[in-house]
């Protein structure tokens, strides 16, 4: 067997069961985005784009997307840069630093669904510890989660307690594989530690910092668990995410073909965002590399 | 107080597991039940069955609620006909999903299911008619006409009656009783503190024991505990604030909906002032009130921290634990109503002089059995035998089990007082409030149409939009009103109407 | 390094590692709560502020008795998670290697192209999913049943494994490869004698990215069992009723992290020795 | 018995790689190839190796095309400039490891394997991990994983390249050794450092930009280079060229060097050239030109001055360490008897007489 043919018997194997797996889904969520199967009439008739139409003037659908917008860049953003911090504290010697990349790790290993309720919980206004620990320090408790902007800042913490540690990870591991060469040579310039980050560090980790925040965004825009457990969504719609409202549509209201709708078009309009913001982000990153 | 003797269990259990012999008839003291009733669910007839090597499939809410008992009684009904009982717990939340999923792609996945019984208008359809003779049987027969009507689609029995649940008030007695802080209210408001009759009062009473320590430990305590969370049940809450304004006794013909013209009533006057006192109700929640779901309204009242709270029995119940704080400290009475009742014929506020106060079935658990299911008759037995007289009275002893009243027998002052030790002022109390509510004339029932669901999410998201400020009440329910005209269109007029004419007759009393 | 960049840098780690801890601590006092130790506000320490109880912990294994029992749904949970893993890592390495060492084309179609396939799998939400999939498996009998997860799951794992392999490949000198095959190697021989033994940092990582989301799967779980099959987290939220039992609760969330705090340490151990260098990237 | 390459082309994503190369390569004899960096010295290796097949062209050994023959049913070795082995084996079975491709007996592969570790003095190490040894170490296991096969083609990649100078130096000499005992295969050596070449006296050939641009020994590719960029290639430091003039009776270099013109420029006819001299031809001298230093570096035993007089820029390379002071004025001999003489368009004009 040839090299050329031989690449085939590497990649089709996964390709084919992915394929397998995933077609039938997908190909049937899209019939059924044609479809008017609601709770009372289930099955695939066909009512053309009549679900699309609807969903065109569906303010509340759209207007989700921008608060997912803003809670995954936003949450994503912060568990890069703090996940960023964290490795560069845990890279060199630090007393006990295996210990404390232990601890930093575990969050991730948690179940979402589970520590939304321990979260829920924390925050509970009157009987949870965080509202303690704010009048420990002499401020008044705060609505954590029934003010709109609090709500969301509560659920953007659970995100960033859950998922820093994946960034952690991703860019310690990076870090740990970097070689020294480049900042003897920074260190033999001058470069200050700032300086060094800047020219050294973070353009030889533009590479897997791409990769890391693409993944965690594909990732954080599903949320779901927590919102439901943390908010439901409210206060109003303050806290309802594009993943949550088709949920609502979908499970809850049974509207099962108006939600394909909505996946389908949430799908596309995800894969197209993301292939931008990557490329946007290779960029912005890789270009300073080259400076 | 005889609670379920939970170590005689667990070591019944482990001995028949180890023996593997059928449990007999006699054996029903060691779960904790004084005598077996006779009849056809009783232990000793269930004993005489053989569902040996035969799988019953059973869906049911989380333990304890609910799922507790699922698992008591089918650990019980396994022991005495050889059958085997899986049950699977889900959450109030995905219960109708888990459910309809299975149901709308004909899958045979359980035979016996356990839900809330506002989602009959979903699921009558996948639903096997109870048989004869089960409704025959006495335990049937003595449930209250209202439950047998909740259990009821058109004319056929499709559900189970093994719940029944109501929504009603709850207050701290000893507030209410304190002669200092009557004095202190009548001087500050000009009117005698009384238990609120009207959302008024509720709404004057609240305010003025909001945010200070009235119950003498040093922490501030808070006028009343609401479940506001949008997606949990707070579509039950607001349905208990508007009945008062819109469910008017004179207007046959519909509340959500004008029958005839199948025209929502959600933005009518009634509903809009409902949803302008809720709002208003904000400012004497405790910090978070404005985001309680049902467990934290239970914590709530149930721990002391609120003056008043209305739901189910839950936050009663937990108030009542021997553990309690407030133990006997806590009175029931039915949801408030109010003077002005909004007429839409006459498109005016009709006065009453004593309150209107509807009473809201508010759903309830049912049970029932799939019409796809391979095991009707076991699974028919199973639901008998888990209401029977014996188990039904020991279930209702345990709160947490979430069983409450549902036959005449259970109104039984004596059971409440000295069974369940609440004494006579609560027991008493807390039977003539559930009577009430049962006898009324004046009721509301659930939405129970095809799509109920659909219909609560849109009510619940304007509710939650006004309640966050995003818009004012008649806004947010002006734009609910135009997404149940488009849902009822989506679904089909004659289809909800249909539906809903069922609802309009239990509700017009015809 | 001076002496406050030091106190700075060590007050930044314990800041950290207190928010971390946090819901651990908060979790573990809570556990052995009743209703009444929580009602009055936050407490922290047992017989001072409230009287423990071991209720949180018996229900989560106790039947019959208003419990779950856990321990069916974990070796369940063990089960799938490990199958899928182990599947979605033969299949998602073979992949990468194929998407690292070889060029493909069609039409516009580029290896990364390919690659960003295998992980656009991951975009969709699963809400969506839950039906179609229920069909697919309903279609091949496999509801409620352990190995219908295993396969659903493996579409959900394999796109991990794919991206964690594809960039660690991309790491590996391909003169180890060219090496290997001008020594008589065939390219499938290259990777399974020469690139797979070099390859298990990038194994352990991607092998334990997959544990971990697998793990803590819990719609698919949810959706696509009825009685039979019960995994961990699913059997979890049984607990989670009209009263929302903090105790128990509390304390399935510190027995369902045990097993991957296990591969915590692995992770770990693998980074401090170095080997990671290169796994991900 | 040979290796023919005709016209090798191969472009990746728009960039040449390799730009129509031709040449033929005999059993028994030792190739390098030099060239700067990029210039497509990488690119051949492979292509003969088969690890990239050209766009254009073709390749045959003894007469047979080698297009359909995948890499791993060819006789190549290579040995690359990264110490490229197998990390999870030992020296040992990474020494072994292409004979049990070859399902060789036991008894064969360890007699050969203990063999070829004697000559690359390796035997101490045979259970050692190759992370385990140093960078030498490592490239002789390269090497005897490479030799061991008894390849047709042995390919070296620049295998010094990543050792520090003493080790290169001590290496080369012991390549130069075992490669004079591999009769029968054809060995093609890449080196950047044309004294590489010099030094172990092989047939040389010449790249740049992908284009093979002279063969011949290393002694006459550096006593004539064929044109201006070969001899540019082939000169450590570089040669120096300048352009000038040249008429009957004189040579110009830049504005105001005048040289008498040199007797080996024969029949020449006047006109514009570039003019070249080694480095190693430059020294100081109280009766040159005037120039200033713009650098000195100095490098083991040897200093390389860098100086400019007007536009003119010069490089000398002296033996012994000498110390120059930066902006210093020297005088600096240029001998007309070892200048060359390049065409404007840089073909070889004139070239000193050997030995001269």
């Amino acid at each position: 067997m040839s090299a050329d043919r031989s690449k085939f018997v590497f990649v089709l194997p996964g390709l084919i069961v992915l394929v397998a797996i995933i077609l039938f889904p997908l190909l049937f969520t899209i019939r059924v985005s044609f479809s008017d199967w609601d709770v009372a009439r289930p099955g695939l008739d066909w009512i053309g784009a009549t679900n699309y139409l609807r969903l065109v003037h569906d303010t509340r659908f759209w207007e989700s997307f921008g608060r997912l917008a803003l809670m995954a860049v936003g949450s994503v953003l912060l568990q890069y840069m703090l996940g960023f911090g964290l490795a560069l504290l845990v890279w060199r010697e630090v007393r006990a630093r295996r210990f404390f990349r232990v601890l930093f790790l575990i969050p991730m290993m948690t179940t979402p669904v589970i520590m939304a309720v321990i979260w829920r919980t924390m925050f509970h206004e009157s009987l949870g510890p965080v509202n303690d620990l704010v009048r420990l320090l002499h401020f008044a408790p705060l609505p954590w989660l029934s003010q709109a902007g609090l709500a969301m800042m509560s659920i953007i913490t659970v995100e960033v307690w859950q998922w820093t540690p994946f960034m952690f990870l991703m860019l310690l591991a990076g870090l740990l594989s970097l070689p020294r060469e480049p900042f003897l040579a920074a260190a033999i310039d001058g470069a200050g530690p700032i300086r060094t980050f800047l020219r050294v560090t973070f353009p030889m980790m533009a590479p897997i910092s791409i990769g890391a925040i693409i993944i965690r965004l594909i990732e954080a825009s599903k949320i779901l668990d927590s919102v439901y457990v943390i908010t439901s969504g409210g206060p109003g719609t303050a806290t309802e995410t594009s993943s949550y409202y088709i949920f609502i549509r979908g499970l809850r209201d049974f509207q099962v073909g108006y939600a394909a709708a909505l996946s389908f078009t949430y799908l596309v309009i995800m894969a197209i965002s993301l292939t931008i913001i990557a490329k946007v982000l290779a960029r912005a990153m890789l270009v300073r590399d080259r400076a | 107080m005889k609670r379920i003797k939970k170590y005689t269990l667990l070591a019944t259990t482990v001995a028949l597991a180890l023996g593997g012999t059928l449990a007999s008839a006699q054996d029903f003291k060691k779960y904790g039940i004084d005598k077996d009733v006779p009849g056809a669910c009783s232990y000793a007839s269930m004993s005489k069955k053989d569902y040996k090597g035969r799988t019953l499939s059973v869906i049911t809410h989380a333990v304890p609620v609910m799922g507790e008992p699922t698992d008591l009684h089918a650990k019980q009904f396994q022991e005495l006909t050889g059958a085997t009982v899986n049950v699977v717990h889900v959450p109030f939340g995905d219960l109708f999903q888990r459910i309809m999923i299975p149901f709308q792609t004909g899958q045979n996945a359980y035979d016996v299911l356990f839900y809330g019984s506002l989602w009959s208008g979903d699921f009558h359809d996948y639903l096997a008619p109870v048989p004869k003779k089960y409704l025959d049987t006495a335990g049937m027969k003595d449930v209250t006409p209202t439950y047998r009507k909740v259990a009821t689609w058109g004319d056929t029995m499709v559900q189970y009656t093994v719940d029944a649940d109501r929504n009603y008030l709850k207050y701290r007695t000893d507030v209410f009783n304190n002669p200092e802080y009557k004095k202190k209210f009548k001087e500050k408001t000009g009117h005698d503190l009384a238990v609120p009759k009207t959302w008024e009062e509720y709404d004057e009473i609240a305010n003025f024991f909001n945010g200070w320590d009235w119950a003498g430990d040093g922490k501030p305590h808070f006028g009343s505990a609401e479940v506001t969370k949008r997606d949990d049940l707070m579509f039950s809450a607001f349905i208990d604030r508007a009945s008062a304004y819109a469910k008017n006794p004179n207007v046959k013909g519909g509340m959500f909906f004008d029958l005839k013209t199948m025209e929502p009533l959600i933005n009518t006057p009634g509903f809009v002032k409902a949803l302008e006192m809720f709002v208003k109700a904000k400012r004497y929640f405790p910090p978070g009130g404005d985001n309680f779901g049902l467990g934290d309204e239970i914590f709530s009242f149930g721990g002391g921290q609120t003056l008043m709270s209305y739901t189910w029995d839950d936050a009663f119940v937990q108030a009542m634990e021997p553990t309690s704080k407030i133990r006997f400290k806590v009175g029931s009475s039915p949801l408030p109503g109010s003077h002005e009742v909004w007429n839409r014929i006459t498109k005016k506020w009709d006065h009453f002089d004593k309150p209107n106060a509807p009473a809201y079935v508010t759903w309830g658990w049912t049970s029932a059995v799939a019409k796809a299911s391979k095991n009707q008759d076991m699974a028919f037995d199973f639901l008998c035998f888990f209401s029977n007289e014996a188990n039904a009275d020991h279930d209702l002893q345990i709160g947490r089990f979430g069983i409450n009243p549902y036959r005449n027998a259970h109104f039984t002052k004596s059971f409440w007082a000295d069974k369940m030790g609440w004494g006579k002022t609560v027991g008493d109390q807390y039977v003539d409030t559930l009577l009430t509510i049962d006898r009324s004339k004046n009721h509301v029932f659930d939405l129970r149409i095809p799509g109920v669901n659909q219909f609560m999410s849109s009510m619940a998201t304007g509710v939650s939009e006004a309640m966050a400020g995003q818009k004012t009440p008649q806004q947010a329910l002006d734009d609910v009103a135009k997404e149940w005209k488009q849902t009822v269109n989506r679904i089909g007029v004659d289809k909800v109407r249909a539906a809903y004419a069922n609802v309009v007759k239990l509700e017009d009393n015809e | 390094m001076s002496a406050l960049y030091r106190i700075l840098k060590y007050a930044a780690i314990l800041l950290w590692s207190a928010f971390v801890i946090a819901p651990f601590l908060w979790a573990l006092t809570t556990s052995f709560k009743t209703a009444n130790g929580i009602t009055g506000g936050p407490t922290y320490i047992p017989w001072l502020q409230y009287q423990p109880s071991l209720e949180g912990w018996r229900l989560l294994f106790r039947s019959g008795g208003g419990g779950i029992q856990i321990g069916g749904p974990y070796l369940d949970s063990l089960i799938v998670t490990i199958s899928a893993s182990l599947i979605s890592l033969v299949l998602g390495t073979l992949a990468a290697y194929g998407l690292s060492r070889f060029t493909f084309r069609a039409g516009f179609v580029r290896n990364a192209d390919i690659t960003f396939f295998f992980i656009s799998q991951r975009i969709m939400p699963p809400v969506v999913l839950a039906i179609p999939f229920f069909l697919m498996l309903q279609f091949l009998g496999l509801l409620d049943t352990k190995f219908g997860l295993i396969i659903v799951y493996i579409a959900l794992l394999m796109p991990i494994a794919v991206w964690v392999m594809v960039d660690f490949f991309n790491t590996v000198p391909r003169e180890l490869d060219e090496s290997a095959m001008l020594d008589g190697c065939s390219p499938f021989e290259t990777f399974w004698r020469v690139i797979l033994p070099n390859s298990k940092p990038g194994l352990v990582v991607a092998g334990l990215f997959c544990l971990i989301f697998g793990w803590n799967d819990f719609f698919f779980a949810f959706t696509l069992t009825f009685t039979q099959t019960q995994l961990l987290p699913v059997a979890i939220v049984a607990l989670n009723s009209s009263v929302t039992p903090w105790w128990s609760l509390s304390a399935a969330a510190l027995v369902s992290v045990a097993p991957l705090v296990a591969v915590a340490f692995v992770l770990e151990s693998y980074l401090s020795r170095g080997n990671l260098a290169g796994a991900i990237r | 018995m040979s290796l023919v390459a005709t016209e090798l082309t191969r472009r990746v994503d728009g960039v040449v790689h390799l730009d129509s190369v031709s040449c033929v390569l005999e059993r028994g004899r030792f190739y390098v190839v030099v060239g700067p960096t990029l210039s497509g010295k990488t690119s051949l290796l492979h292509a003969l190796a088969g690890l990239d097949a050209p766009d254009i062209g073709t390749i045959t050994f003894d007469g047979a095309d080698l297009a359909a023959v995948p890499v791993w049913s060819r006789s190549v070795s290579m040995v690359y400039q990264q110490f490229i082995n197998y990390p999870h084996l030992t020296v040992y079975d990474n020494i072994a490891f292409p004979l049990r491709r070859r399902r060789l007996a036991h008894a064969e592969i360890e007699s050969r394997v203990r063999a070829i570790a004697e000559t690359v003095s390796l035997t101490p190490f045979l259970e050692r991990l190759p992370g385990a040894l140093s960078g030498g170490q490592q490239q002789r296991v390269a090497l005897a994983r490479s030799l061991v096969k008894g390849s047709d083609l042995l390919l070296l990649d620049e295998p010094l390249i990543n050792l520090d100078y003493k080790l290169r130096e001590q290496l080369r000499e012991e390549f130069l050794n075992i490669f004079s005992a591999q009769s029968r295969s054809i060995l093609v050596y890449t080196t950047a450092e044309p004294n590489e070449a010099l030094l172990f006296g092989a047939e040389v050939l010449v790249m740049h930009e992908g284009r093979l641009l002279q063969v011949g020994s290393a002694q006459s590719v550096y006593a004539r280079p064929a044109t201006a960029t070969v001899a540019r290639i082939f000169s450590d430091p570089p040669m120096n060229l300048v352009p000038g003039s040249l008429d009957d009776a004189a040579l110009r270099l830049g504005d105001d060097v005048r040289l008498p013109r040199p007797r080996h420029f024969g029949p020449l006819p006047p006109g514009p050239y570039v003019f070249g001299i080694h480095p190693g031809d430059i020294a100081p001298n109280p009766s040159g030109i005037a120039a200033e230093v713009e650098l000195a570096e100095i490098s083991g035993s040897e200093t390389f001055l860098h100086v400019h007089h007007a536009e003119m820029r010069l490089v000398a390379h002296l033996s012994g360490v000498y110390a120059y002071a930066l902006g210093e004025n020297v005088q600096i001999a240029l001998d007309g008897a070892k200048l060359f003489a390049f065409t404007p368009d840089g073909e070889l004009a004139a070239a000193p007489t050997s030995g001269g």
